[in-house]
């Protein structure tokens, strides 16, 4: 197979004397949607956490595309290819939908000097827009944020992980507090943008029907460790997971 | 329509602002200056606090710095046109040094810190009088002489700061409608999803810091030539509350906030002069009743008022650019 | 009760504006520092000249003009104090009264000098006469000469040797202290201690401990009200033997309330004082000030007073409301008490504004201040 | 050495008035998230209501103390969190920063108009006596203060551990949340903390001004001074906040005895921005206890 476009190695951190992430190595390839579950507890988010950058793990190592990325600062990664959205509602609730997509894209056209003498939208207005119709939002473009319904601040927040074109995408819980029809909507258009662009995705969730359809491989942790890695039928099927789930 | 009307009324303000010390003592006219002057380095407060949601109450020193850069400068026999810049560039570095502070805390933590700088620029200038004339001040710095046009007659000078402010208003403008002006406002909204944006927080919160500084050295630039007299005290950590007041009262995060916060501050003593001793106890009163109700300022008031009488189907939501603070 | 009779003051003065006004007037712009740290002095600085323009008044006002004296609170800010100058001259006011601040009557005399406007002011800075502005006076004399009337004092009465020197941190405390320096060195006296301290200094503990430790034989202590009754209030605790010897404040009825009994002894040089009844303006100031606001005049109040008579004297001399002439008149301009019985005392300016009249030693005695001697004018 | 000895006292004397107003700034922050910009003018303010009860109605000084204490409480406790604080802090700590900055030039302006612009004696409440210490001079009112002051934290820490409200108060302190699931009446407990913060700040003011003489411009540095003193000494800690307040007194003392008296100002102000970059949790503080 080709070069992992993610590839994690023994990470490992501790909180005080308690092993929140004991090891954990996977990879992921391109055009794959990895779900990544496990119970309350398994250290998920910290696993997230450590590979984004955002928590300093005890040891292990990360790549991205073959790059060795521990470490490294969190907008720096993002310039390297790697978006991703936060488990808590994180949009820019006082600019407008069209200035959220675009500042997501912003940072990765030209230089320092010329994102303050170019244009005032970086010429990224025409992408934001495809993008922000590809989300079906079209009609809130200059909206500001903070003024949409919870679904559709969802969608936005997932919009600006794609709109500088990633390789890989990491979701934090994207189905978390979102009504039945929003989500399926959710679903359909992260196939979509999978299947025309290819792009990886990670994805940490608690919905498992939400899992279960979207991700073509899962990845279990209990007690910072994997325990069951396989198709969703596999998972699905595996004692394991379901001792782990039932507290067995 | 609509951003012709606004076209058309800024002009008017414009136009407003030329004609307003026709055929008025050179008190008003003298007053009106110090409006504008405020107003440039309350624009630079808004800035860092409005736009990129950086609390500083070291604007007043930074004007400090302006104002003692050109005064040295210009009394050394510089023309102001050249020692305005280095004077700004003295700020812009001093800014860049006070924003470290703000990457590591953040709130009060830093209104203290800025404070503290405040108060050790006043020492500074205070002590070291060799170079500063030290509490005694510096005197007599001339008015910018720009051959067919002197600015020593009150009149002259309003027109040239008012000259000055537009072009600052305008360079101002182009930053809040730049990516970098994004970027600020980001970084006020969610600085962690910034980050994860690509957005180099590190360095845009030193920018925003380092931006206002220098708004606050333009600021401090022209009220040497304007007073012909500088001293430690008239810059200290009160004069920079009275700036932090101006941008909050007038509406932090709003384009004209600025100017209508430095208005209230510096023209309404004016009109209301039977208030005497009492007007800073109204008005101190009447900020707090503010932030109670609406902590958008003044032009949020005007907002809410509008939106009350003529409400608007579908607003433009990036023409409404203010921000509560956090 | 204060705020009653202030009220009553007010009716009053503005029933005589009314009236004056139905005649002709003449304006004269009070600027002061009636709020911020300047308010003690500038609101008796204020009130004085409140008992000249009644006064004046009542004697047919200058010229046969009614005198309407318009208030500007610089709020002890130097660029307001110019705004207001600026402000009371486009009102048309004749002469300028005011400011007591150094560091405003340095940036708003240049106001005044530009419109040919005279302006008599309290400040006691040295450089304020330094500038060549033939439009501003004073109403007391400068440090660099009183605190060289001092010097006698220091030689001949306390015959010292080492002397230590306590002031505040700012343009006021430090014309005092370099003109102190500079005048000991020529006596050839040692200042073996020097003490700064900052303006609203609250503890004033390592100051005097300091003091204490290198004991000079008597202090100079160059300070505001405030700061002068904290600094005895701590001398009297650490039991700060040698004589504290200051110009002016140091004596104030304020010091003397603040301070209570650690004021006593204390000793200062003041230019004029309501203690020195045996001069009969004084003592007729001082009981019309004290009948009128409840409260004992300080010398801010008798300079303003002294500059509002002056302001009439002078204009009657020259016969007409003219700016320049009023200057070239105040040129090593003399008057004598006997003829000008408001001046209080007899009194010379140079051609540079400065002014010299006959000063007082001052000590605290039993809780008020008490004359000790008398300095001729030099 | 004796002067060494005097600057030391002295400053521990004036320290302990820092730790005072510190500890009210630390209760109010860790139980409401308010941080008070006019606490100095908080300590300046029930010199004044005392005054104005000696004169306005002709109580006795004794008695103006408890109307003094009792105003404070209502005015600066009451008031204050129903007024100023709980409606204002919804919109952010920024906005409730600058309301309370409003708030100390409203006080300072109001005691100038409707008091006096000049400072005014106030009777001590302890004896002025001066005492030999150490070859130090220092007044049985500095003692008291320091006794007093110290007195006052060793009751407020054995309240906040030994009582069952005062267990509430810190339960509230520490996690607002969990503290009301366990039936902990967490509104109470926050007004708690700013009547005590005010009693305070009332107590300070009338141990400190019948040396610092009562004026209306006497919060000014002291309540920077207060935020540094807690600070320094760790935002969590009610020691931690005394160790401040007399580090601060001291080392100022010092400084201003043998660096420099010109910059004197300076120190705490220096320390301020190298303790907040290097160990913000303060010298006493833990990591944890701290949101920044």
């Amino acid at each position: 197979m080709s070069m992992p476009v993610l590839s994690v190695r023994n990470i490992e951190k501790s909180f005080g004397g308690i092993r929140a992430v004991n090891g954990v190595s996977f990879d992921v390839h391109k055009g794959e949607i990895l779900g990544l579950i496990g119970p309350n507890g398994s250290g998920k988010s910290t696993l997230f956490n450590c590979i984004l950058g955002q928590l300093p793990p005890d040891g292990g190592d990360v790549s991205v595309n073959g790059r060795n990325v521990s470490g490294m600062r969190a907008s720096d990664l993002n310039r390297l290819g790697v978006g991703r959205t936060f488990q808590q509602l994180s949009v820019f609730p006082k600019m407008s939908v069209l200035d959220n997509i675009i500042l997501a894209g912003q940072e990765h056209h030209g230089s320092m000097l010329s994102r303050l003498f170019g244009p005032g939208d970086a010429g990224l207005t025409a992408e934001a827009e495809k993008l922000i119709a590809f989300f079906r939002l079209s009609h809130l473009r200059d909206t500001l944020a903070g003024s949409l319904s919870y679904g559709q601040q969802k969608l936005v927040d997932a919009a600006m992980a794609f709109m500088a074109g990633p390789s890989l995408v990491l979701l934090d819980e994207p189905a978390g507090g979102v009504n039945l029809t929003m989500l399926a909507g959710l679903k359909e258009r992260l196939t979509a943008y999978n299947a025309e662009h290819g792009t990886t995705f990670v994805v940490i969730e608690h919905n498992m029907e939400f899992v279960m359809s979207l991700c073509t491989r899962i990845i279990v942790l209990s007690e910072g460790s994997i325990i069951a890695e396989g198709t969703p039928d596999e998972i699905r099927a595996n004692q394991a997971v379901i001792d782990a789930y039932l507290g067995g | 329509m609509n951003v012709r009307m606004r076209t058309l009324s800024i002009l008017g303000l414009v136009a407003l602002a030329i004609a307003a010390p026709i055929g008025q003592g050179n008190y008003i006219i003298y007053v009106l200056t110090s409006w504008l002057v405020f107003a440039i380095a309350a624009m630079g407060l808004n800035l860092t606090l409005g736009y990129a949601g950086q609390i500083s109450l070291a604007q007043a020193a930074f004007m400090a710095i302006g104002a003692y850069v050109t005064s040295l400068l210009t009394l050394a026999g510089w023309h102001w046109i050249l020692a305005m810049p280095l004077a700004l560039l003295a700020c812009f570095v001093v800014g860049l040094l006070l924003g470290y502070p703000a990457l590591r805390v953040k709130g009060h933590f830093l209104a203290f810190v800025t404070l503290a700088f405040n108060t050790l620029v006043f020492l500074v200038l205070r002590n070291e009088d060799w170079l500063t004339g030290g509490s005694y001040g510096l005197v007599g710095m001339p008015r910018p002489d720009f051959g067919l046009f002197s600015t020593m007659k009150q009149l002259h000078f309003y027109y040239f700061t008012l000259g000055v402010t537009v072009l600052a208003a305008l360079a101002m403008w182009g930053i809040v409608r730049s990516p970098w002006g994004r970027a600020f406002k980001a970084l006020r909204e969610n600085p962690i999803r910034a980050e994860s944006l690509g957005v180099d927080t590190r360095r845009i919160t030193l920018l925003a810091f380092a931006i206002g500084s220098a708004y606050g050295g333009l600021a401090g630039a022209l009220v040497a030539p304007l007073v012909q007299f500088i001293e430690p005290g008239s810059f200290g950590v009160a004069h920079s509350l009275r700036i932090l007041l101006m941008v909050v009262v007038g509406g932090s995060g709003y384009f004209f906030g600025p100017f209508l916060g430095a208005a209230v501050v510096i023209l309404l003593p004016e009109v209301l002069r039977f208030a005497e001793g009492y007007y800073l106890i109204i008005y101190s009163a009447l900020v707090i009743v503010m932030l109670v109700f609406v902590p958008s300022g003044l032009i949020g008031v005007w907002g809410r008022l509008h939106e009350k009488f003529w409400p608007r189907h579908e607003i433009r939501a990036d023409l409404k650019e203010g921000a509560g603070l956090k | 009760m204060y705020r009653k009779h202030m009220l009553a003051i007010s009716m009053a003065m503005l029933a005589a504006v009314g009236v004056a006004q139905a005649e002709e007037t003449v304006k004269l712009g009070m600027v002061a520092e009636l709020s911020g740290p300047g308010a003690p002095a500038g609101i008796n600085w204020r009130d004085g000249i409140k008992i000249a323009a009644e006064e004046i008044n009542a004697e047919g006002g200058i010229l046969g003009k009614k005198v309407e004296v318009g208030e500007y609170d610089t709020q002890t800010d130097p660029q307001v104090s110019r705004a207001m100058v600026q402000k009371a001259i486009d009102d048309g006011a004749f002469a300028i009264l005011g400011t007591i601040y150094s560091g405003s009557t340095m940036v708003n005399m240049l106001v005044a000098q530009q419109n040919s406007i005279p302006q008599f002011v309290g400040s006691e800075a040295p450089s304020i006469v330094e500038k060549g502005n033939p439009f501003v006076y004073r109403t007391s004399s400068g440090a660099q000469k009183g605190v060289p009337a001092l010097t006698k004092y220091f030689t001949d009465t306390l015959k010292a040797k080492k002397v230590g020197v306590a002031w505040l941190n700012n343009e006021f405390g430090k014309g005092g202290h370099d003109v102190f320096v500079e005048e000991m060195k020529k006596a050839g006296i040692e200042v073996i201690v020097d003490v700064a301290s900052e303006q609203a200094q609250t503890d004033y503990a390592s100051d005097v401990a300091k003091l204490k430790d290198a004991n000079p034989e008597a202090v100079f202590v160059y300070m505001n009200q405030e700061e002068s009754a904290r600094f005895l209030i701590e001398a009297k605790k650490q039991g700060l033997a040698m004589p504290l010897v200051g110009e002016v404040t140091l004596t104030e009825a304020k010091v003397i309330e603040l301070a209570g009994a650690a004021a006593e002894g204390a000793i200062a040089h003041v230019g004029v004082t309501a203690t020195a009844t045996e001069v009969p303006g004084i003592a007729a100031f001082s009981t019309k000030f004290e009948e009128t606001f409840k409260r004992k005049p300080t010398h801010d109040a008798i300079k303003g007073y002294v500059g509002a008579w002056t302001t009439k004297y002078v204009t009657e001399m020259v016969g007409e409301f003219d700016g320049e002439a009023f200057s070239a008149k105040m040129q090593g301009l003399c008057l004598k008490a006997a003829d000008y019985p408001k001046i209080l005392l007899d009194t010379c300016w140079d051609d540079r504004g400065e002014m010299s009249r006959p000063s007082f030693m001052v000590q605290v005695k039993d809780g008020a201040p008490t004359v000790i001697g008398t300095i001729a004018a030099d | 050495m004796s002067q060494f000895s005097q600057v030391v006292l002295s400053g521990l004397a004036t320290g302990s008035i820092y730790a005072l107003v510190a500890i009210g700034f630390t209760l109010v922050w860790q139980a409401a998230q308010t941080v008070n910009f006019a606490q100095g003018e908080f300590v300046m303010l029930p010199a004044f209501f005392v005054l104005a009860g000696m004169s306005l109605f002709g109580l006795s000084f004794g008695t103006a103390l408890l109307f003094g204490l009792a105003v404070s409480v209502v005015v600066l406790g009451l008031l204050f969190k129903k007024l100023v604080a709980e409606p204002i802090l919804p919109h952010g700590g920024i906005t409730l920063i600058i309301a309370t900055m409003a708030l100390g030039i409203l006080l300072k302006e109001s005691v100038k108009e409707f008091y006096s612009a000049e400072a005014q004696p106030f009777p001590s409440i302890f004896p002025n006596d001066p005492i030999d210490v150490f070859g130090a001079v220092l007044s049985m009112q500095d003692i008291l203060n320091l006794a007093f002051s110290l007195a006052v934290v060793v009751a407020l820490t054995l309240f906040l551990n030994r009582t069952r409200t005062g267990r509430c108060m810190q339960a509230t302190a520490q996690n607002p949340a969990v503290a009301e699931i366990l039936g902990v009446n967490v509104k109470r407990m926050i007004l708690y903390t700013f009547l005590i913060n005010a009693a305070l700040a009332a107590l300070a003011s009338f141990l400190i001004t019948p040396v610092y003489l009562a004026k209306f411009s006497n919060g000014e540095t002291l309540g920077l001074i207060a935020f540094i003193a807690a600070i320094v000494g760790g935002f969590n800690q009610i020691r931690g906040a005394l160790a401040g307040g007399l580090l601060i007194g001291v080392l100022d003392n010092l400084t201003a005895a043998y660096v420099t008296a010109e910059y004197r100002a300076a120190l705490p102000l220096v320390l301020l921005i190298v303790i907040i970059l290097v160990r913000p949790q303060g010298l006493l503080g833990t990591k944890e206890g701290r949101a920044v």
